[in-house]
C-alpha cells in the first residue's frame, strides 16, 4: 500500500465514528498496538521537544525503506503516533517526505488537539520527515 | 452574605457558551478569568467616547481621559489600600511587574548578595532573580516546600543571612493553591532589614489584599486574572523603596526634562512609566476591581473556599486520584494526579467533555521536579463557579478514568 | 481610488461628539488615533465569546485564542511584509519596542563605541539610546535637523565611523512630518555594516512599511496611532538579529526549561514574549490593520497628502503664522508657531471652540532646543479628517490669534 | 477683604459671562494687570515646575503678610496666576496656607484647563503656599 492508500485507509477508519469520544477510545485502543521503541532508545536523543508528553522516536533503515518505532508516557499521544507510523512507515525516504498529510485534518485530529498538542504533532512529523531525510543521505 | 451566582453568571455571556455540543464549564481561571459585561461595555464605552492619549494632552478628550486614567489609579490603590496612588504603576501584568523590580534594583545587587525564593515560585517570580543573580554573581536560594505544599518559617529564619538582599514568594501557588504566610515572613525579613516582594498573581481576585496591613515592600499582580482586560497589571511599591530604584524604560510621561547629554526623570508613580499607558486597559481593570468590591472579597473567599472543599471530597472518593497541595490555608486552586495515567490523556478527554482544565507543569518546573511529578491536573475556581458544575466535572472525570484504566 | 469620507465616519462615532457644544475637531492623531467600530467591536467580541489564555491551554477555548492570536501576528507580518512571523514581536508599543532592543542589545555595545540618532527624534527613540550610552561609556552621535526639518546624507556619512554600532531614526518626525530617506540611510548604513532601528510610531498609518524593501533591521511601532488599542505594539526584527540578541524579560511562554540553576528560553518569537499576552489586543491591532488594508495605504497617503497640503495653504495665510516643517517629503503632520503668541495660549483657545490640538514640545525636547522654540501648535490628521474640518480649525485659529494680539 | 471675600468677588465677576470664550477674554485681560515680578527674579529658581508655559514667581514679606509678583510667557497663564495673586496676595501666611480655594472650581477653571494646566495650577498653588510658609518661619 502507497501512503496515500494508507492514509485513506485511516480516515475511512474514523468516519465510522460519530462521537469524538469514541474516537479517542479507537485512539486509545491504537496506541496498544503501537511498535514499541527498544528501551535503549528511551533517551534524551530519541525524544522530540515541542510535545507536553514526552515522545521517543526512533527510525531504522532497510532495504531501501524507513522504519519508525516510538513510545510516549500519554495514552492518546501513543495513539496519534501510532497512526503517524502507520501511514509513514515503511516506506522510501522520499515517500516520507513528500507524504500528503491531510488525512490529519481530515480526521479532524488537528482541530481537536490542543494547541501544545498540535505543536507537538506537528514536531512528531517535522522529526520523521527529517529522519528520512538524514537516512536517505546515509544510504545514498 | 451569600452571593447570587445566578445574576453573576449572567454578567459572564461566555459561561452559556456550548462547547462540543457540551456545556463548557470554565475551571482554568488560575491561567485567566473570563470577564464580566461590566467590564467589556467599560472598555467599548471609553473608545467610543473618551478615547485620547493622556497627561500631555490640551484638549478635552485628552484631559477627560487623563481623569480616568488616574481615578482609576486611585481605584486600584484603594483597592490593595496603598498609602498613595502614586505607589500604583502600571505594568502589562505580573510577569512585567516583577522584571520591573529585578531590572531596576539591579544597582543595589552585589557579588555574594543573596535572594530567597521558593520550590513553589511560578516561572516569573524565579526566572528574573535566578538570571539576576547570575548576572551579578549573587546566589538564588530555595525554602523549600513540604509534601502538602506549606513551606516552613524556621526553614526561612536559617536560610536569612547577613547577604540576604530581598525574599520574593507568591502570595498563593498557582499549582498548590497554598495561601502563604506573607505577613509573618514580611515581619521576619523586615526584622532582618530585608524588603519583601509578594507575587499576587492567584491572589488578587480571591483574598483580601491590604498592603499596609501586610506592610509588604512590593506586591505585583495581573487585571486579566481578576476579571479585567489582558494587558495590564500592577506594581505596587512603598514609595521609599521606588524612589530608591533606578527608572525601568525611558520615554513619553517618565522625562522630566531632555537634553542631548542628560535626562532627568519624572516623579512617581510616572517615574515608571515609559510611553503611552493603555488607558482602556485601566478603566477596564478598575471596573474589574469595582466588580469585585461590589460582591465583597470575603464573601467571593468564603464561597470559593466552599466550592473547593466540595470539589476536594468529590474528587477524593475517585480511585487514583491523589490530591497535590493540602496545605491547611488554601483557596480557589485543585490540582491533582491519576495514578497510572498521563494528565494530557485526562485532559484531553475532559476538554472533549466541555471541561477546561490545564494539565502540565504550570510554568512551575522546579516545584514538579521538586515533588517528583511530570505534572498535574488543575480545575481552579472563580467566583462564577458552582457545585453542579463541579459535579458534571468529577462525573466526567470518572470517564475519563475509566477510558484509559 | 479616492475614500469615502462620509462611510467611514460613519465607522468612528466619537468623531460625532460635540465638545463645548461645538462639533469636535480631532486633530491630535499624531498622540493617538480614533477607534473604527470594527476594532472595538473585535476586542468585545473576544471577551464574549473566545476568553483564554494562549499556548500552554489543553482546552477548547484555549485553542481558539491560541489560533487568533498567531494569526494576529501572522497578518502583521503581512502588513509590513516582514519574511516570517517569527520576526514579529508583541510588545507594550514603539517606547517598549525601542526600549526592548536597547536593553537586549547591551551586550553588544562596548566603551567608546557609537550610536548615531537625529536632532527630531522622539524621547522614546533618544533616551534609551542616551542612557545605554552612559551606562556603557559610549558616544551619542546626533545628525542634525536643517531648517526646513530635513536631515543631510552626506553629514550623515560623515558620522558613520569605525566605532558606529547602530543608527536609529525615525521614519516620520512627530514634530515636523519629515518623512526620512530611511531606505537610502539604511543601505549607507549596511554597506559599513551597521544595523538600523526605524521608529515607526507616526509612519505605520500613513505610509506604505514594507520591512524587506527598506531592509531595516527593527522596526518599531504601536497600534494605538493605527486605529488600533491601546497597549499594544510590534518590534519587527530580522530573525537574525532577533537570534543575536539576549532574552528581554523573563517568564511564562519565553522559557523553555527551568530548572533551578538554569534557564533554557523558547524560540522566536516568545523568546522577547514573557507573560501573559494582551490577547485582545493583538486581536484589535488586526481589526485596525485590516481595516488600513481594506480603504489601502496609498489611497490613505494621497488622501492625507491632499489635507496637509490644503491645510498648510490655508493658515498660512494667516498673518503671523509660521509653519515648522516644511521638508518636501512630509505628511499627515502639520507643526506651527504663532509671531508673538504662546502655543498654550492659543491650544486654550482652540480648545473651547472645539478642536483638539497639540501644543508643547511634543516629547522631542532636543529638537525644540535645536530649531531655538519653545514649543509648537500641532494639527495631526487622519483618514477620517475633511477640508470642511480644515475650514473651521482655520478659521478658529485666526479668533484665536485675534484674541490674542 | 478677606481671601474669602476677594475670592467671592471673583466668582461674581465670572459669574457675569455665559460663553467661556468671553471667560477668556477676561482672563486675557486681566493678565495685563498681573503685578510684574522684578526682572531679576526671572530666574530658575523662581521658576514654577510643573507648568507648561514658564511661570516665575515671587513672594516678599511685609508687616506679617505675604506679597506675590509674576510672570508668564503665556497670557491666559498670567491670567490665571493674576486671579490667584488677587485672592492669595496681601494675606497673613496661614491665611494662605489654610485658604479655601474651591473658586477655582466653581469658576469652572480647573475643568476647563487641559491636565498639564491644571496640574500647573496646583502647582502654582502649592508654590505660593510653600512660600507663605517659608516666609511665615523665616520671619517669626
Ligand atoms: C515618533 C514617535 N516615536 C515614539 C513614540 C512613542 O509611542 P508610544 O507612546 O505609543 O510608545 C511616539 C508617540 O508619541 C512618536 O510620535
Ligand atoms: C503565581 C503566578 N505568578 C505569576 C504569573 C504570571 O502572570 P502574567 O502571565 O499575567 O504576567 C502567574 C500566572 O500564570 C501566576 O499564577
Amino acid at each position: 500500500m502507497t501512503i496515500k492508500e494508507r492514509a485513506q485507509s485511516v480516515v475511512d477508519e474514523f468516519s465510522m465514528f460519530d462521537d469524538w469520544m469514541d474516537k479517542y477510545a479507537y485512539l486509545i485502543e491504537l496506541g496498544k498496538e503501537l511498535p514499541l521503541i527498544d528501551e535503549k532508545y528511551k533517551n534524551e536523543t530519541h525524544l522530540i521537544s515541542g510535545c507536553q508528553s514526552r515522545v521517543w522516536l526512533h527510525a531504522s533503515y532497510e532495504e531501501e525503506k524507513v522504519s519508525f518505532t516510538a513510545d510516549s508516557d500519554a495514552v492518546i499521544t501513543k495513539g496519534i503516533i501510532s497512526l503517524l507510523i502507520r501511514v509513514l512507515s515503511d516506506s522510501k525516504p522520499s515517500d516520507i517526505v513528500t507524504a500528503d498529510l491531510s488525512f490529519i485534518d481530515e480526521i479532524g485530529l488537528k482541530a481537536h488537539l490542543s494547541p501544545t498538542r498540535a505543536n507537538g504533532l506537528v514536531s512528531m512529523i517535522k522529526q520523521m520527515q527529517l529522519y528520512a531525510r538524514a537516512l536517505h543521505i546515509k544510504n545514498s | 452574605m451569600a452571593l447570587n451566582i445566578d445574576n453573576i453568571r449572567s454578567d459572564f455571556p461566555i459561561l452559556s457558551k456550548e462547547v462540543y455540543n457540551k456545556p463548557l464549564i470554565y475551571f482554568d481561571n488560575g491561567a485567566t478569568t473570563q470577564k464580566p459585561l461590566q467590564v467589556i461595555n467599560r472598555i467599548s464605552e471609553y473608545y467610543l467616547n473618551e478615547n485620547s492619549n493622556v497627561h500631555r494632552g490640551a484638549h478635552y478628550l485628552s484631559q477627560i481621559a487623563t481623569d480616568h486614567f488616574e481615578n482609576a489609579r486611585k481605584y486600584v490603590a484603594g483597592f490593595i489600600n496603598a498609602k498613595s496612588h502614586r505607589e500604583v504603576i502600571f505594568t502589562k501584568g505580573t510577569t512585567e511587574s516583577i522584571n520591573l523590580v529585578a531590572s531596576s534594583i539591579k544597582g543595589l545587587i552585589e557579588k555574594d548578595d543573596e535572594i530567597i525564593i521558593t520550590a513553589m515560585e511560578h516561572h516569573s517570580n524565579m526566572v528574573p532573580w535566578q538570571q539576576l543573580c547570575i548576572n551579578k554573581n549573587a546566589k538564588l536560594r530555595n525554602l523549600s516546600v513540604a509534601g502538602d505544599g506549606s513551606i516552613s518559617l524556621s526553614e526561612l529564619k536559617d536560610l536569612i543571612g547577613p547577604s540576604t538582599k530581598l525574599i520574593a514568594i507568591a502570595h498563593i501557588s498557582n499549582v498548590l493553591g497554598t495561601i502563604n504566610p506573607v505577613k509573618e515572613i514580611i515581619e521576619i525579613a523586615h526584622n532582618n532589614g530585608i524588603p519583601v516582594l509578594i507575587d499576587g498573581a492567584q491572589a488578587i481576585a480571591h483574598v483580601n489584599v491590604d498592603v499596609q496591613d501586610l506592610d509588604c515592600d512590593f506586591y505585583a499582580f495581573s487585571a486579566h486574572k481578576a476579571y479585567g482586560p489582558m494587558g495590564i497589571g500592577v506594581l505596587y511599591g512603598k514609595e521609599s523603596w521606588l524612589n530608591k530604584l533606578a527608572p525601568y524604560q525611558y520615554g513619553g510621561e517618565m522625562i522630566n526634562t531632555v537634553s542631548f547629554n542628560i535626562t532627568t526623570f519624572n516623579e512617581l508613580p510616572y517615574k515608571f512609566e515609559a510611553g503611552t499607558p493603555d488607558v482602556a486597559g485601566a478603566l477596564g481593570m478598575e471596573s474589574a476591581l469595582r466588580y469585585i468590591d461590589n460582591l465583597g472579597i470575603d464573601n467571593i473567599r468564603s464561597y470559593e473556599d466552599e466550592l473547593l472543599e466540595y470539589a476536594t471530597n468529590s474528587i477524593s472518593k475517585l480511585v487514583g486520584v491523589r490530591v497535590i497541595g493540602t496545605a491547611l490555608e488554601k483557596t480557589a486552586v485543585l490540582s491533582f494526579v491519576v495514578d497510572n495515567i498521563h494528565p494530557f490523556d485526562i485532559g484531553t478527554l475532559m476538554n472533549q467533555l466541555g471541561i477546561a482544565l490545564r494539565s502540565g507543569n504550570h510554568c512551575a518546573q522546579p516545584l514538579m521536579e521538586h515533588l517528583k511529578i511530570t505534572g498535574t491536573l488543575r480545575a481552579s475556581f472563580a467566583l462564577y463557579n458552582t457545585k453542579d458544575e463541579v459535579d458534571i466535572f468529577v462525573s466526567a472525570l470518572e470517564k475519563a478514568i475509566n477510558m484509559l484504566s
